[in-house]
C-alpha cells in the first residue's frame, strides 16, 4: 500500500488557494490548477493501489478532535467513496482551468460576449473553487458524523459565494433559494447527527464515527425520525423531486465551471450520504421508508424526464435530466440490494463524468449561439464544428445511457436490483430510459442539427474547449470499454454497507441458482 | 488461425475503419475514407470467410465455439464477459451482413462521391457494420444489448445525415426512440431470463431453461414477450413499424444497407437464436408469428397505395421480414434465414436501382414523376428488374425457393398456422402487384423528361428542396441535388450491383427442395435440438407450394400489366372505385396519427402541465415558497428587534440579564 | 469595628449618591463630577477590603487621570443641558428603569438568600500585606504575565485607535456637503 | 463588615448605571454609567477576593480598570469624531444599524 496522508489529499487545493492569495493572480491561479492535478494524481495512485475484491479502510488517519464530545478527525478510503474522489479529483481539474481562464463575470448565461475574459476578482475565485475542492473530498472521506457534518456544511460557503459572485442572470434569487434550502436541509442534518451520537450511545462513550455507530442499535422509532432528517438533508443536495426546487435557479445563474462541479460531483455528497451513512446505521428505518423512497425515485424519473422533455434551455434540460437521473440512482440505492447498489455508484460515477462535459459543452454552444440560452437560437453547428459535435453526440448518448457507456451499466445494475424485489417501481423507472432518449436527442439535433440558427456563428471546439471535454470524455469512454475497474473494487464494500438495510428488509438475498 | 480468432478479426476489421476514418478524416484525401471504409469490411467479409472454412473443418457436434476477450461485468452475480458465440447461424449472418456491406459500401463511393460528409458518412457506415457484427457474435445478453442500441444509435445517424433537413432529423429521432423502446425490451426480457437462470450467456441460460421453466411458464412467455418488443422494434413489424417508412429520408445506401439488408432483419436473427426459448413458450411463439403475418399483408397493402419508389420498397421490407419473423416463428429457421438471406441480395439491388433512378430524378421520389427511365438506364432496369422479379417470387429466381419455402412448412404445421400460410400467399399476389407496378411505372411508358435529357447525357437537374415538402435547403451538407452525377456512370457502382444481381438470380440453388438445401444442412447444427426438427415437409409438398407461390407471383405480375401497361385507365376507375380503402392506406392505416394522438401529445401535455402548473405552484409556490417564506418571517421577526437604538439594546440586554438570574433563582429554590 | 461599619455606610451613601448624580444630573460636567466623588468613596471601600493598591489606583488613574479626559471632552463637545428623561422611545423609558429594579431585586434576593456561608462573614484574616503594591506587582509578573502583557497590549490599541478616530480627516473641508454629513 | 454588604452595594451601582444607560441619551452620559457599572463590577470582585483570602480578584480589578481607561479613550474618541462631524450628540438618532 502506498504511503498517502489523506489529509495532504483533502487539503492540499486550499492549502494552495492560500499560498495563492499571496502571490500575483496569474501565477496563483495555475498554482491552485497544479493544486488540483496533484489531488488527481494521489487519486489515479489510489486507485491504482487498491487491491480488487478488497474491503476495509485505508490510508487511515484517526486522531481524536473533540475528545469531550467523542468527536475524531478520521479519515479513511474504502470502495465506497475511492471512485467518487476520484470523480471529484477529475472534474475539478478542468473546472479550475476553466474558471482560471473564463468564469468571471462571463460565464453569465446572457452576456456570453465576455466568456473569453479572465475572472473578475480571480484569486478569489480560485480560493472559493479550492474551498469548495477541499470540502467535498473531506465529505467523502471522513469516516465520522460530526466532521461529515462539519464539510457538508462548508461546502456550501464557497458555493454561496461562487453563485452569488460570479453568477449570472438573477443570481440574487438563486443565491437565496440555493442558501436556504441546502441551509434547512444542513440544520436538519445537524440536528439529525446530534440524536444519533447521544442516543446510540446510551450509557457508553459518546462517540460519531462510522464504524462506532455502525455496531450501535437505536430503537425503530428513533431511527424513523432521524432518517427523515437525513433524508431531507440528502434529497436537497440530491435533489429529488419534490425538493428540487432551488435547482432550476441555481443551475441558470451559476457559472459554467462551478455548475460542473455543483451538479456533477455535490449533489454525489447527497445520496452517497444514503450509502455511508443511512443505510448502515439506520438499516430498519431504510427498510421501513424503502417503498416511500423508491416511489420517490420514480416520481423524480419521470417528473423529471417529462420536464426535461418541455424545457428550451439546454442548461435546464440537463438540469431536470439530472433529477431523473438522481432518481435512478436512489432507486438503486433503495433497492436494498447489492446489485442495485452497485448499480448506482456506477451511476454516481459516470453521471458526474457525463454531466461534465455535457456542461462545458453546452456552454460552448451558447458563446457561439452568440450567449443564447435556448435552443431556438441555436442549431446547425455540426458542420463547422465537427470535432464539438462529436464530442457532444458521444456525451449525449452517454447520457441516455446508450448500452456501452457506462451510464448503462449502471442503469442496468440498478434496473436489475430494483427488478428483484420491486418490479413495479423498476418497470414504471425504466420508461425514464425512453424519455431521456427523447429529451437528449432533442437537445442534440436543436443545437447541432437542422437550420442553422440566426445569431449563429459556428467554429469548431478550441483549445482550453478540447482541455476541458477530451479528458473527461475519454474517461466516459474508458470507463464504458472496462466498467469493471469500477465494480471489482467497489462491490466487498457496497455488500457490506447495504448487508443490514438488506437484513431488516427481511429478503433474505435471492438465491440465484448458478448452473454451471 | 482458430475460429474465434477470425471472428474477432470479423468484428474488429469495421472498428478500425471506423476509429481511422473518424480520427483521421482531416488527412484522408477525395475518395480515399471511402475506400479505406470499404477495405476494412472486405478484411471483414474475407475473415467471415476463414471462419467459415474452419468451421466446417470441425465435426458437426462442436460447431459452436465461445471466445472471450475479458470480463466486461462481474458483481453480485451480475455476470457478462466480452465474448463471442460462433456458430453456423452466427456465421451465416456474418457472411450475409459484411458481404452485402461490402458491396454497398463500394456502390456508396460513387453515390456518395460530391457530398460534402463523405468520411463522416463512411464512418457512420463502418460503425454501423460494427454494431450489427457485434450484435450478431455476442454471446450473452449485455452484448446483444450493447450491440442492439450501437446499431439503433448508428441508424439514427445515417437516417439525419443530411441534418440540416427538418424531416430528415425529425424520421432519426423518431427511428431512434422506437429502437430504444426495443432495448428497453430486451433489458427487460433480459432480467426476467436471469432472475430465474441466474446467468446472461445463451449457453446457461438455453442450457437451465428446460429445468427451471415448466412450457409456458408466464415469466418465460413475458420475456420471450419483451424480447419479441425488442425484435419487433428493430425489424419494423407491427405496431413498432413506423419509423421505417420515414427512415427513407437517409441517403438510398443506408436504406439498401440497415433498412433492407441488415439491420432490420435483426429480429429474425434474434427469434431464431433464442429458439430454443420460443419453443418452450408456444404462446409467444404464437404471438409473434401472428403478428409477423398481419405485418406481411399490412405492409403489403400499403405497398399497393404508395407513391413514393422508397417508401415502396420500405413497405416492401417489412411485408418480407414478416414472412421471415413468420418463418422463424413456426420453427422454419431454415427457410426463415434462407429468405433472410436472398432478402438480402435483391432488396439491397432494389434499392441501389432505386438510388440510381431518383439520382437521375434529381432527388424526387415520387412514381407518378417517372417512366421511361428503361433505355435511359439500361444496366439499372435490368438489375432492378432481377429484384423485382426475385421479391416477386418468379419461379427459379432466388425469392421464389425462400419465400414459398416459409409458407409450405408453415401450412405443414396445420391449424391456425395453416391460415397464416393462407394470408401468405394471398399477400404473396399483392407482393407480386406491386413488384411489376414498380417495374412498370418507372421504366416502362413514355419517358418524362428527366429520362430523355439523360438520353442525350445530360445529367445535373433538379433545386435545392426537399422532395417530401418542397421547402428550399442550403447545401452544406449536401444532399443528391443537381451536381450529383451518378446514374449508373461509374464503375463502382455497377460492380456493386452485378454481384447482387446475380445472386438475386441464382442464391436459390441453396435450398432447391430435395436437390440442394444446403444452407438448411448447414444450420443445422446450431438447430438440431429443435422440437421442430422433425416437422419438416415432404419434398412433394414442397414442390406443391412453390408451384402455388410460383403461380401468384405470375398472376400478380400478369395485373400489374394489365394494369399499369395494357389499361392505365382502369387504374383510375379501380382506384375511385375503392376511395375508401386507398385513403385507408395511402395513410398506412392511420398508425401515425393513432399513436400521436395516444402517446406523443398527451407526454407533450403532461409536460407542460409539469411545467406550467406543477412547477410553478407546487414545487415553486408551495415548497419554495413555503420554505422561503419561513424563513422570511422568521427573518422579518428578528430585524425587528435590531431596531439600531443603543438603549432598547441595552434594554433587552438587562432584560436577559434579568431572565437568566430569575431561571437561576428559581431553579435553586 | 464599630469604626469600620460606621466607615462603609459613610462611603456607601457616598458611592450611591454618586451613583445618582452620575445617572441623574442633567449638566453632562455635574456627571463627571458626581463620578469623580462616586470614584473616591469607592476607594475608600477599596480601603475597607484591603485593597490598598487598588485604592490609590482608583484615586489616582481613575479619579485622577480619566475623569480629566471627561472633564476636557465635555468642554469640548460643550455639555449643555440635556433633557434627564427622553421624550421618545417609549418602551425603554417605560421599562428600562423597571428593569433595573427587578435585576437589583434579584441579585440581592440571591446574595441574601444565598446560602454561601462565605457571604455571612468577612473572610479569613490576611496578613497586612494583602493587596500591597508587592503583593499586586508579586501576583502581575509571575501568575498573570500573560493577561498583564495583554493588557498592556489592549491599551496600546486604545492609545493608537483614540488617534485615528480624532486625527484630522483629508477632506474634511467637504464634510458640508449634505454626502459628508450622512457619511 | 460581612461580604454580602458590599456585593448588595455593588449590584445597587450597577442597577442605577444600567438605569442611567437605558434612560440617558447623551453619549457621555451613557460612558459614564458604563463607569458605573464597570465600578460596581470592580466593587465585587474586591470584596470577593477579600472574602476569599486570595489576591486574584484584585488582579481581575486591575485588568477591568485598564479595560475600563482603553474604552473611556475610544468612546471619547468616537464623541471627539461624531463632534467634528457636526453629528448630533444623541444616541437615539445613531440608528444607522437599523435591520
Amino acid at each position: 500500500m502506498l504511503p498517502i496522508h489523506l489529509s495532504i489529499v483533502v487539503f492540499l487545493p486550499l492549502a494552495a488557494a492560500l499560498i495563492a492569495a499571496f502571490l500575483p493572480a496569474r501565477v496563483g491561479r495555475w498554482l491552485v490548477v497544479a493544486a488540483t492535478v496533484g489531488v488527481l494524481g494521489f487519486a489515479i495512485a489510489m486507485i491504482a493501489d487498491y487491491e480488487p475484491g478488497t474491503a476495509g479502510l485505508k490510508y487511515v488517519t484517526d486522531d481524536n478532535w473533540i475528545s469531550e464530545l467523542g468527536i475524531r478527525y478520521q479519515l479513511g478510503v474504502d470502495g465506497l467513496n475511492l471512485f467518487l474522489i476520484a470523480l471529484t479529483a477529475l472534474l475539478w481539474v478542468p473546472a479550475t482551468i476553466w474558471g482560471a481562464l473564463r468564469s468571471g463575470a462571463g460565464a453569465r448565461a446572457v452576456d456570453d460576449r465576455a466568456a473569453l475574459l479572465p475572472p473578475d476578482r480571480p484569486r478569489l475565485f480560485m480560493f472559493h473553487m479550492a474551498l469548495a475542492e477541499t470540502a467535498v473530498l473531506g465529505a467523502f472521506c471522513t469516516q465520522d458524523l460530526a466532521l461529515f457534518v462539519v464539510f457538508f456544511d462548508v461546502m456550501l460557503v464557497p458555493f454561496y459565494f461562487l453563485v452569488g459572485g460570479w453568477g449570472g442572470g438573477d443570481r440574487v434569487r438563486a443565491t437565496t433559494k440555493l442558501l436556504i434550502y441546502t441551509l434547512v436541509g444542513s440544520l436538519l442534518m445537524l440536528a439529525g447527527a446530534i440524536a444519533l451520537g447521544v442516543l446510540s450511545a446510551g450509557g457508553d462513550d459518546l462517540s460519531f464515527s462510522f464504524a462506532v455507530l455502525e455496531q450501535r442499535t437505536l430503537g425503530e422509532g428513533t431511527q424513523q425520525w432521524i432518517f427523515c432528517l437525513f433524508a431531507a438533508a440528502f434529497l436537497v443536495k440530491a435533489p429529488l423531486f419534490p425538493l428540487h426546487g432551488w435547482v432550476v435557479d441555481a443551475y441558470r445563474a451559476t457559472p459554467v465551471a462551478v455548475l460542473v462541479v455543483l451538479s456533477a460531483v455535490v449533489s454525489k455528497v447527497g445520496v452517497y450520504g444514503f450509502l455511508r451513512i443511512v443505510l448502515p446505521i439506520l438499516p430498519d428505518a431504510s427498510a421501513y421508508f424503502q417503498d416511500l423512497m423508491l416511489a420517490l425515485a420514480v416520481i423524480s424519473i419521470l417528473y423529471g424526464s417529462v420536464l426535461a422533455f418541455s424545457q428550451d434551455e439546454p442548461r435546464l434540460v440537463v438540469a431536470y435530466s439530472s433529477i431523473a437521473q438522481l432518481g435512478f440512482i436512489v432507486l438503486g440505492i433503495f433497492s436494498l440490494t447489492d446489485i442495485g447498489a452497485q448499480g448506482a455508484l456506477m451511476q454516481m460515477v459516470s453521471h458526474g463524468l457525463v454531466v461534465a462535459p455535457l456542461f462545458f459543452i453546452i456552454a460552448a454552444l451558447s458563446a457561439r449561439a452568440g450567449g443564447a440560452a435556448t435552443l431556438e437560437q441555436m442549431g446547425g453547428m455540426a458542420l463547422r464544428a465537427p470535432v464539438l459535435a462529436a464530442l457532444f453526440l458521444v456525451v449525449t448518448l452517454a447520457t441516455l445511457a446508450m448500452p456501452g457507456s457506462p451510464n448503462f451499466v449502471g442503469e442496468i445494475l440498478i434496473l436489475f436490483g430494483a427488478f428483484e424485489d420491486k418490479f413495479v417501481f423498476g418497470a414504471v423507472g425504466i420508461l425514464g430510459v425512453v424519455l431521456a432518449a427523447v429529451y437528449m436527442i432533442r437537445v442534440f439535433q436543436r443545437s447541432m442539427h437542422n437550420r442553422v440558427g440566426p445569431g449563429v456563428q459556428p467554429s469548431d471546439a478550441g483549445g482550453l474547449e478540447l482541455v476541458a471535454i477530451v479528458p473527461v470524455a475519454l474517461a466516459v469512454v474508458a470507463l464504458g470499454v472496462y466498467p469493471q475497474i469500477l465494480l471489482e473494487r467497489t462491490e466487498s464494500t457496497t455488500a457490506a454497507k447495504v448487508a443490514p438495510a438488506l437484513a431488516a428488509a427481511g429478503v433474505s438475498d435471492p438465491e440465484i441458482s448458478v448452473i454451471e | 488461425m482458430n475460429v474465434t480468432d477470425w471472428g474477432w478479426v470479423v468484428l474488429g476489421a469495421p472498428l478500425v475503419g471506423t476509429l481511422l476514418i473518424a480520427l483521421g478524416w482531416r488527412l484522408l484525401p477525395g475518395r480515399s475514407a471511402g475506400w479505406l471504409g470499404s477495405a476494412s469490411i472486405g478484411v471483414s467479409f474475407l475473415a467471415s470467410v476463414g471462419m467459415l472454412l474452419e468451421l466446417v473443418d470441425r465435426p458437426e457436434d462442436s460447431r459452436a465455439l465461445v471466445g472471450t476477450a475479458y470480463t466486461y461485468v462481474e458483481t453480485a452475480g451480475f455476470e457478462a464477459d466480452l465474448s463471442i458465440l460462433v456458430d453456423p447461424l452466427s456465421v451465416l449472418m456474418c457472411l450475409v451482413v459484411s458481404g452485402v456491406s461490402f458491396l454497398i459500401h463500394l456502390y456508396s463511393i460513387s453515390y456518395m462521391t460530391s457530398d460534402q460528409g463523405f468520411a463522416r458518412f463512411f464512418a457512420y457506415l463502418n460503425f454501423f457494420v460494427f454494431s450489427m457484427l457485434l450484435l450478431i457474435l455476442a454471446a450473452n445478453f449485455v452484448l446483444l444489448i450493447v450491440g442492439w442500441a450501437f446499431v439503433g444509435a448508428a441508424s439514427y445517424l445515417l437516417i439525419s445525415f443530411w441534418y440540416r433537413r427538418g424531416t430528415a432529423t425529425a424520421a432519426g429521432i423518431k427511428a431512434f426512440v422506437i429502437n430504444v423502446i426495443g432495448d428497453v425490451g430486451l433489458v427487460i426480457g433480459a432480467f426476467l431470463l436471469f432472475e430465474a437462470t441466474g446467468a446472461l450467456d445463451y449457453a446457461s441460460i438455453f442450457e437451465a431453461a428446460p429445468e427451471v421453466f415448466v412450457r409456458d411458464d408466464g415469466q418465460l412467455v413475458a420475456a420471450c414477450l419483451m424480447i419479441l418488443v425488442g425484435a419487433f422494434a428493430k425489424s419494423a413489424q407491427l405496431p413498432l413499424h413506423t419509423w421505417l417508412p420515414d427512415a427513407m429520408e437517409g441517403p438510398t445506401p443506408v436504406s439498401a444497407l440497415i433498412h433492407a439488408a441488415t439491420m432490420v432483419t435483426a429480429g429474425v436473427y434474434l427469434i431464431a437464436r433464442m429458439h430454443p426459448l420460443f419453443e418452450l413458450a408456444p404462446t409467444a411463439a404464437d404471438v409473434s408469428a401472428i403478428l409477423g403475418t398481419a405485418t406481411l399483408i399490412f405492409a403489403a397493402s400499403v405497398a399497393l397505395a404508395a407513391t413514393d419508389l422508397k417508401r415502396v420498397i420500405a413497405y416492401s421490407t417489412m411485408s418480407q421480414i414478416g414472412y421471415m419473423i413468420l418463418g422463424v416463428s413456426v420453427g422454419a429457421y431454415g427457410a426463415g434465414l434462407f429468405h433472410l438471406m436472398t432478402h438480402a441480395f435483391f432488396k439491397a439491388l432494389l434499392f441501389m436501382g432505386a438510388g440510381s433512378v431518383i439520382a437521375a430524378m434529381g432527388g424526387l421520389q415520387s412514381l407518378d414523376r417517372m417512366g421511361g427511365f428503361r433505355k435511359a438506364m439500361p444496366f439499372t432496369f435490368v438489375t432492378f428488374t432481377i429484384g423485382a422479379l426475385a421479391l416477386a417470387g418468379f419461379p427459379l429466381f432466388s425469392g421464389f425457393f425462400s419465400k414459398d419455402e416459409i409458407l409450405a412448412y408453415t401450412i405443414e404445421r396445420g391449424g391456425m398456422y395453416a391460415i397464416l400460410g393462407v394470408v401468405g400467399y394471398i399477400a404473396a399476389l399483392m407482393t407480386a402487384f406491386y413488384a411489376g407496378r414498380m417495374v412498370f411505372r418507372v421504366f416502362f411508358g413514355a419517358a418524362v423528361p428527366e429520362a430523355r435529357e439523360l438520353e442525350n447525357g445530360h445529367m445535373a437537374h433538379g433545386s435545392h428542396a426537399n422532395p417530401a415538402t418542397g421547402e428550399e435547403e442550403d447545401t452544406d451538407v449536401g444532399f443528391p441535388g443537381p451536381e450529383h452525377h451518378v446514374a449508373e456512370r461509374e464503375w463502382p457502382m455497377k460492380a456493386a450491383m452485378a454481384p447482387l444481381a446475380l445472386l438475386a438470380v441464382v442464391a436459390g440453388v441453396l435450398g432447391i427442395p430435395g436437390l440442394t438445401e444446403t444452407l438448411e444442412h448447414f444450420l443445422e447444427p446450431t438447430f438440431e435440438d429443435s422440437r421442430y426438427a422433425e416437422v419438416h415437409p415432404s419434398t412433394t409438398a414442397e414442390w406443391v407450394g412453390l408451384a402455388v407461390g410460383g403461380l401468384f407471383a405470375i398472376l400478380g405480375l400478369a395485373a400489374a400489366y394489365i394494369y399499369f401497361m395494357r389499361d392505365p385507365a382502369r387504374r383510375v376507375s379501380t382506384r375511385e372505385r375503392f376511395a375508401g380503402v386507398h385513403r385507408v392506406l395511402i395513410n398506412k392505416w392511420y398508425f401515425d396519427e393513432i399513436f400521436d394522438r395516444s402517446i406523443v401529445r398527451p407526454v407533450a401535455a403532461f409536460g407542460r402541465f409539469g411545467r406550467f402548473v406543477v412547477e410553478s405552484t407546487f414545487v415553486q409556490g408551495v415548497l419554495v415558497g413555503g420554505t422561503v417564506g419561513i424563513v422570511r418571517a422568521g427573518t422579518s421577526l428578528a430585524r425587528s428587534i435590531q431596531t439600531g437604538e443603543l438603549r432598547s439594546y441595552a434594554a433587552l440586554l438587562l432584560m436577559g440579564v434579568s431572565g437568566l438570574i430569575l431561571y437561576f433563582l428559581i431553579v435553586s429554590s | 469595628m464599630l469604626f469600620e461599619q460606621i466607615l462603609f455606610f459613610i462611603a456607601g451613601f457616598g458611592a450611591i449618591a454618586g451613583a445618582l448624580g452620575v445617572a441623574m444630573l442633567r449638566n453632562p460636567f455635574y456627571s463627571v463630577l458626581a463620578l469623580v466623588s462616586h470614584l473616591i468613596a469607592l476607594a475608600v471601600l477599596f480601603l475597607l477590603l484591603q485593597a490598598a493598591f487598588l485604592a490609590a489606583a482608583q484615586v489616582v488613574v481613575y479619579a485622577g487621570a480619566v475623569m480629566v479626559l471627561y472633564v476636557f471632552v465635555v468642554a469640548y463637545v460643550g455639555g449643555s443641558d440635556t433633557p434627564l428623561r427622553p421624550t421618545e422611545g417609549g418602551l425603554v423609558n417605560a421599562f428600562g428603569p423597571l428593569v433595573a429594579v427587578a435585576v437589583f431585586v434579584e441579585l440581592t434576593i440571591a446574595v441574601v438568600g444565598s446560602s454561601l456561608s462565605g457571604l455571612g462573614g468577612r473572610g479569613p484574616d490576611v496578613d497586612a500585606s494583602f493587596g500591597s503594591p508587592e503583593a499586586i506587582g508579586d501576583l502581575l509578573l509571575t501568575k498573570f504575565l500573560l493577561p498583564f502583557e495583554a493588557a498592556s497590549f489592549l491599551l496600546l490599541l486604545a492609545a493608537v485607535g483614540a488617534v485615528v478616530l480624532s486625527r484630522k480627516r483629508r477632506g474634511l473641508e467637504d464634510l458640508d456637503a449634505p454626502e459628508g454629513v450622512a457619511g | 463588615m460581612d461580604t454580602s454588604w458590599f456585593v448588595v452595594l455593588s449590584a445597587f451601582i450597577f442597577c442605577i448605571g444600567a438605569a442611567g444607560v437605558m434612560s440617558r441619551r447623551s453619549p457621555l452620559v451613557v460612558l459614564l454609567c458604563l463607569e458605573l457599572m464597570l465600578n460596581a463590577g470592580n466593587l465585587a470582585l474586591i470584596a470577593f477576593s477579600r472574602m476569599l483570602g486570595n489576591g486574584d480578584g484584585q488582579i481581575f480589578a486591575l485588568i477591568v480598570m485598564v479595560v475600563a481607561a482603553c474604552e473611556v479613550v475610544i468612546g471619547l474618541g468616537i464623541i471627539v469624531g461624531m463632534f467634528r462631524r457636526r453629528l448630533p450628540i444623541d444616541v437615539d438618532e445613531m440608528s444607522e444599524l437599523r435591520g
